[in-house]
């Protein structure tokens, strides 16, 4: 039985635009998909690229970040340094293989709750489309070659420690 | 006359600078060599693999293990000296954090091997012949060990007690780590033993940074005139300095050299190339897309450059095919 | 200086006057142009709205024949200034379009990039050359002849970004430079009637009429222009517009007919008297 | 590398609590099981779920429990931490826990009442929590710092918004300092002759306020002066204003203008600024007969004495109070305020921008500011309308929407011109008898007696031609339009192109940031929106106020408006500022950021990333250091240093980073 996959998205929104928006989509009753976990932060300025390969490494299968529409920050320009970076980011990312909108950066005013609704939803279907990222089974699977090696030269020290014994 | 402490020096994926570093010490090396008895050191002296095996666990006080661990065999020695040292050492940006021979992880194996004996240009390999794990010849069994399908870092393997940074680390610091073992004044276990602050606070062109980089082009060292006096990001080279931890006296800003990383990040940092992107291009100029676009192209190689010595670390570990 | 030199049809036809003028005012103003080997229509006329395809890839293969040497290229015809611009931009903006295009111009061994530059002559003797050295070869002021700058409506709209849309000037400071006085009047862009005075003559002459009638109310001795088809419609069409309106009798020149003028080239060279409605009272009479 | 994660046996004893919200949670989310979760995570030592955890007896459930259960850490799943995070924090209070040491899940707004799958929301519900749970350990117990309020506020511009401004503070009993760019206050209202809808006299309207603030104890008034730089914060600023010269002693000037006439230039021939040039001034001037202050001054680019300084400088002769002072420097003066209303107002839009209407090229044509001049009974012509060339004009055309509505050159819709140049054509009218056309895309009457103003003009047969001036020019195709101007216009409700010669044309201009907006928007730390008004805090909702605390915005300097709600703004902005200093203080939310000193390597890569200007590089040690009073907490800087040496608080890496593999941990 294969049970359709639900991708896991882990959201970065800034407090004064998209994490009001999120707020404004609730209050509205806009209804979308549940695959995305919010983590507020006070400007989309404070996302360190670090966390977004960091929710990739524990197991998110997208990272969605979203922040003040450029020229209406309310830290005036954090998302511009945002922007900037997230550009790299995204060269980057592509680079180790992760790529076609598993990381996704927007801008999302307050105003905007509906907005959540649709990006939230496009980016859950497209990510589905994509499947399982999985980095931690995968760092498992890539390690496996080590465990066996690991178990055998203990089992072989075991070993010898008896012979030396002797 | 009592037993001096045993201490061994092994390499594994690693271009034989950090042994250099070691020979570097010069005279100082004498000192060392009269304080202590070396059991295993490659490069310099005969010893086998079965003379390690035949001694005691943790019979040696200290090992200092260079290179990245890429094949079975780096494996198995690094698993086999780890049983029987007190104390392992990483020694080097490879063992570290997978140095240069990590840059592979962008690579599976098969993509390497196909490339080094198919693809390769001026290769001459008409049968496509790749080296065998195992072959008889004349009724003997020769084995070669097997290529991991990636790089790591010394300490993805086995536990290590403490980091020496650096490609390589430097006979300063070499020799302070020393010391610290033949006193026993060590630090807690995991420390890095080199200050845990940036490159800036020891570059002597720290005071020539302006406040505000605002970066409109990155350049490659080979295409400008380096100032010898001006802060290297401020002429538009990827300094990797204010990402990278000191330690190393800013040797290569101090050659007219931008500093490339091989320290690796600070102890608050867990990832050098994301924090150090973070930094930099949070101050390039421009805020449109295009223009943005325009700088970042400026870095043809982004992986390259900012985890020229750390992807094993990157938090992605490697390249997903 | 160096560029290549693309005549489209009028040129060579009824615009050898502006061929003849331009070559000879450059070749003093030592300026080298060279002819674009084995260039063809441009692709304007009535290709533009029969298939668009086909018209772009017939100007993108005059492009692609200029991008193979570095110098910018000069059009002189409005037409033709007008449709290769539109051409690069077209191409520039449609992928689709570019696929097609390049792909019909590979099958004659032709690479297109869009690397050519179309400049105008207006442009070139303005901006390149400069009004100063234009200024240092006026051997022959032409002191008070009163002449009306006439643009048309291709060669400012809407590609050229070396002046104004609704009040071009680079003509109005060659003509000055020449030493000529220039009437200031609203009609500089306005349309002469272009083709349609070959389809609906009714509406086409009334709007040459319009401009005619203006400029000499203005008391202009002459109209200048840089575009072949304007130049064709307002000085062929003047024995029509006599009989159905009335006689006007208004000498319209190139520009590269009155800097040569000015620059003491001789008429003959310059191609005065290939225009209809002779210049020649105008131009001794000042 | 080391994470200073806290170990499993000394975990924080957390006490979490879920809020069923009536069945606002509870209809889609199971807070029973929830709670049954939250209490087999480690460290958690109390999980209770409860109907209203908002109302008195939550809140002092969890209180109780604070204490009962010697709870170290709290986390309440409920709705939006930016509606009830305060509500939680006070009852960690009273249960004497650090209000810091909380963390709130937001499972309403983004939970229960966006999804439908009750399991889905359930599974979401408990990703939050357990990210909530993993990070509260890591929460560090914080203050929110005071600092007091200086009472003295600045307000720059002094149009009738930075006048209504000042006068409302002074009467308030504050010290004001108001400072105006040019030599005289009054801004363009005191340009104009009469005021729409009410046609009340400007001068007679706005002259009285111009006096009182010259004769407010409270006010100290500084014309021809600009701020030149802004230090601080909310509350302490510390302002820079150059007070350029004048070469006159303003407290000695009384206004006589006996100068003027003694001035050697026997008539006046140069531009007069004031009059838009249609008149003419001399060297020694002043704008009008009511500026205020009533001081001359000397324009040094027209002054013989100030340019060759040999001059037989009649004019300081004249003058019994000796008050020429040839010699005067520009003047640099320091002010303390803890408050600053911006007023500074609109320029109106180069109508040379749009060539098609042809201003600067035929002299028939004038903008309206031009206009209101004319018509203005102080004005050049003492308000009779003439021609440049003498003649009076028998038709006059009035084009709206010049460098409005407009995408070529503005966008918005300026909002006042439909009205003014209703209330133009009127006094064109009753001036000259004239015929007069409006031109008008759309009519825009929108306030009290505006709709009523335009019907009135409607019936005094002024007419009305719905459509976009195509062009204006001077080719005329009949002899009735021999020299006049021809306005080409697409007549949209007769349905066909119109042929209109006028004699006069108007060019009802539109209102645009001004020029240097963006420099003085830098120089006091706002922001812009993208057609270059300064930006307010909320649209709706502090509409006044700007993302700098303690800096109020009035009048057209934040979008285009009239007389009436500039000086409603006016009004609000100055009891903003009140509300600000009365209170005497203001607190600070403690999520600022801070360097760690013996981590900084002095890199300086966050100086220049603070909008703030809070990080600054001490020379001494070589080190960044961030005033905290002036951080406002985005962590722009935490997040980019490259070594990690600032932490944000309630925001540091291990919080974010706890945050992020709770939320991932299954």
């Amino acid at each position: 039985m294969t049970e359709k996959f639900e991708p896991k998205i882990v959201a970065f929104f800034c407090n004064w635009c998209t994490y009001t928006a999120a707020d404004l989509a609730g209050v509205s009753r806009l209804k979308y998909a549940p695959n995305v976990r919010v983590i507020r932060v006070m400007c989309s300025g404070r996302v360190d690229p670090q966390f977004v390969l960091e929710a990739f490494a524990r197991g998110a299968d997208g990272v969605l970040l979203g922040g003040c529409h450029p020229g209406d920050c309310h830290y005036a320009e954090g998302n511009y340094k945002t922007l900037r970076r997230m550009r790299m980011l995204e060269r980057m990312l592509k680079d180790m293989g992760i790529y076609d909108g598993r990381f996704r950066l927007e801008w999302i005013s307050g105003a905007e709750g509906d907005k959540v609704r649709t990006v939230i939803n496009d980016m859950t279907e497209k990510v589905r489309k994509l499947g399982p990222l999985d980095l931690p089974g995968k760092f498992k699977e890539w390690d496996k070659e080590i465990e066996e090696l690991e178990a055998q030269v203990s089992k072989s020290a075991a070993k010898e420690e008896t012979v030396h014994a002797r | 006359m009592p037993d001096k402490p045993k201490v061994a020096f092994y390499w594994c994926a690693s271009c034989g600078g950090c042994e250099e570093a070691v020979v570097d010490l010069a005279e100082d090396i004498l000192k060392v060599v009269e304080a202590v008895d070396i059991v295993l050191w490659p490069v310099a002296m005969d010893f086998k693999r079965s003379d390690i095996e035949a001694r005691p666990d943790k019979s040696i006080v200290a090992c200092f293990i260079n290179g990245a661990v890429r094949t079975t065999e780096q494996e198995e020695w690094v698993r086999l000296l780890r049983r029987k040292s007190q104390v392992v050492i990483s020694f080097g940006a490879c063992a570290n954090s997978g140095g240069i021979p990590a840059l592979a992880n962008q690579s599976t194996k098969e993509g390497i091997l196909k490339y080094v004996y198919e693809d390769c240009p001026g290769l001459d390999n008409p049968n496509k012949t790749r080296p065998q794990l195992k072959c008889e010849d004349e009724g003997r069994t020769l084995t070669l060990p097997e290529l991991h399908g990636m790089v790591r870092s010394l300490d993805q393997v086995i536990d290590v007690e403490y980091y020496l940074p650096g490609c390589p680390p430097t006979p300063k610091l070499i020799m302070a780590a020393v010391l610290a073992l033949l006193t026993g004044k060590l630090p807690p276990v995991g420390t890095v033993l080199s200050p845990d602050i940036a490159l800036c606070e020891e570059c002597k062109r720290k005071d020539s940074k302006p406040a505000d980089l605002a970066l409109t082009e990155f350049k490659r060292p080979h295409q400008v005139q380096i100032d010898p006096e001006k802060c290297l990001l401020a002429q538009g080279l990827v300094c990797m300095g204010p990402a990278t931890r000191g330690g190393c006296e800013a040797l290569c800003p101090g050659g007219n050299m931008p500093c490339t990383g091989c320290f690796g990040p600070t102890s608050r940092v867990k990832d050098q190339g994301a924090k150090f992107v973070s930094s930099v291009f949070s101050n390039i100029a421009p805020k449109e897309v295009k223009e943005i676009d325009a700088v970042l192209d400026g870095i043809p190689d982004p992986i390259g450059t900012f985890y020229r010595y750390g992807l094993s670390k990157c938090l992605l570990r490697r390249k997903l095919n | 200086m160096k560029y290549q030199y693309f005549p489209g049809c009028s040129l060579k036809g009824t615009g050898r006057a502006y061929e003849e003028s331009f070559l000879a005012v450059f070749k003093a103003l030592g300026v080298e142009i060279s002819e674009l080997e084995d260039w063809n229509c441009c692709g304007a006329t009535a290709y533009m709205s029969v298939d668009e395809t086909k018209s772009y890839a017939l100007a993108g293969r005059n492009l692609a024949i200029a991008e193979r040497a570095a110098e910018d290229v000069i059009a002189p015809c409005s037409a033709c200034y007008l449709v290769l611009n539109k051409t690069m931009q077209g191409l520039k903006d449609h992928p689709e379009l570019k696929r097609k295009v390049t792909s019909a111009l590979k099958a004659g061994e032709l690479d297109y990039k869009g690397t050519a530059k179309v400049r105008h002559p207006l442009d070139v003797l303005v901006n390149d050359v400069g009004l100063e050295e234009i200024k240092k070869r006026v051997k022959n002021p032409l002191t008070g002849l009163k002449l009306a700058p006439y643009y048309g409506c291709q060669v400012v709209r809407p590609f050229a970004t070396f002046d104004d849309q609704h009040n071009p000037v680079t003509m109005d400071k060659l003509i000055a430079t020449a030493g000529a006085e220039c009437v200031t009047w609203p009609l500089k862009t306005r349309c002469c009637g272009g083709s349609l005075t070959g389809t609906v003559p009714e509406a086409g002459l009334r709007l040459a009429y319009i401009i005619l009638k203006e400029a000499k109310k203005r008391g202009a001795q002459a109209i200048v222009t840089p575009c072949p088809l304007c130049q064709f419609n307002l000085d062929g069409y003047q024995d029509q517009i006599a009989r159905k309106y009335e006689r006007i009798d208004m000498p319209v020149l190139y520009f590269t007919q009155v800097i040569g003028l000015a620059m003491g080239l001789s008429a003959k060279e310059l191609g005065i008297k290939r225009g209809i409605i002779s210049a020649e009272a105008a131009l001794a009479g000042r | 590398m080391t994470e200073n994660k806290p170990k499993q046996e000394n975990l924080p004893r957390v006490g979490f609590y879920i809020c069923h919200c009536g069945t606002n949670i509870a209809g889609v989310i199971d807070p029973a099981e929830v709670q049954k979760y939250a209490a087999g995570l480690p460290g958690v030592a109390v999980s209770r779920d409860y109907k209203y955890m908002c109302s008195d007896p939550g809140q002092e459930m969890i209180a109780e429990d604070i204490r009962k259960h010697k709870l170290e850490r709290l986390v309440v799943a409920a709705c939006s931490p930016l509606l009830h995070e305060e509500t939680f924090r006070k009852a960690a209070a009273k249960g004497g826990l650090n209000p810091f040491y909380f963390q709130m899940v937001n499972i309403r707004e983004h939970a229960s009442w966006v999804h439908t799958d009750k399991k889905a929301a359930t599974e979401k519900a408990k990703d939050l929590v357990r990210a909530a749970i993993t990070r509260v350990r890591y929460h560090q117990a914080l203050d929110k710092k005071r600092v007091p309020v200086d009472p003295n506020v600045l307000v720059v511009g002094g149009g009738i918004a930075g006048i209504h401004a000042a006068l409302t503070l002074a009467n308030a009993g504050k010290k004001v300092t108001l400072v105006e760019r040019e030599a005289t206050i009054g801004g363009h209202m005191a340009l104009f002759d009469k005021t729409f809808p009410t046609l009340d006299c400007a001068a007679c309207i706005l002259t009285p306020k111009m006096s009182a603030v010259k004769a407010h104890p409270n006010i100290t008034l500084w014309t021809y002066s600009e701020v030149e730089k802004v230090e601080g914060y909310v509350g302490n600023y510390k302002v820079m204003v150059k007070r350029k010269p004048r070469y006159v002693i303003e407290d000695l000037c009384v206004g006589c203008m006996e100068c003027i006439d003694a001035c050697v230039f026997k008539e006046p021939k140069f531009h007069d600024k004031f009059n838009q040039g249609l008149g003419k001034r001399k060297p020694v001037y002043i704008d009008f007969p009511q500026a205020t202050p009533k001081v001359v001054l000397v324009d040094p680019e027209t002054c013989i004495q100030l340019k060759t300084g040999k001059c037989k400088k009649t004019c300081a002769d004249v003058c019994d109070r000796k008050a020429f002072d040839f010699e005067q420097k520009a003047e640099m003066k320091e002010i303390q305020v803890g408050a600053i209303v911006l007023a500074t107002g609109f320029k109106a839009h180069d109508a040379k921008r749009d060539p098609q209407y042809g201003y600067g090229k035929y002299p028939g044509v004038y903008t309206a500011l031009e206009i209101e001049r004319l018509v203005n009974a102080s004005g050049p012509t003492s308000g009779e309308v003439v021609l440049r060339d003498g003649r009076h004009p028998k038709e006059v055309g009035i084009v709206h929407c010049v460098g409005s509505r407009d995408a070529k050159t503005n966008k918005w819709c300026s909002r006042v011109c439909c009205m003014y140049s209703l209330k133009l054509a009127h006094l064109i009218k009753e001036h000259s008898g004239a015929e007069v056309y409006n031109f008008y895309i759309d009519m825009r009457a929108p306030g009290k007696a505006y709709e009523e103003f335009y019907d009135k003009l409607l019936s005094e047969g002024v007419h009305f031609i719905r459509g976009r001036v195509a062009e204006v020019n001077d080719w005329a195709m009949t002899p009735e339009e021999e020299g006049r101007l021809i306005v080409r216009v697409e007549d949209t409700l007769a349905g066909f192109v119109r042929r209109i010669p006028v004699d006069m044309l108007v060019l009802s201009t539109g209102l645009e940031p001004q020029a240097d907006a963006q420099e003085v928007r830098r120089r006091f730390n706002i922001g812009c929106g993208t057609e270059g008004f300064f930006q307010e805090r909320h649209p709706k909702l502090a509409p006044v106020n700007t993302f700098t605390d303690g800096i109020y915005i009035a009048g057209a300097c934040q979008a285009p408006r009239d007389i009436p709600d500039t000086v409603a703004q006016a009004g609000a902005a100055a009891a903003e500022a009140l509300a600000l200093i009365d209170a005497g203080f203001v607190e600070l939310e403690p999520n600022t950021s801070h360097v760690i000193e013996e981590e900084c390597c002095g890199c300086k890569s966050c100086l220049p990333l603070c909008p703030y200007s809070a990080i600054t590089f001490e020379e001494v040690k070589k080190k960044a250091v961030i005033n905290e009073v002036l951080c406002k907490g985005c962590g722009v800087c935490a997040a980019a240093c490259p070594s990690g040496s600032i932490r944000q608080n309630l925001f540091e890496d291990d919080e974010i980073f706890s945050e992020i593999q709770g939320v991932l941990a299954k």
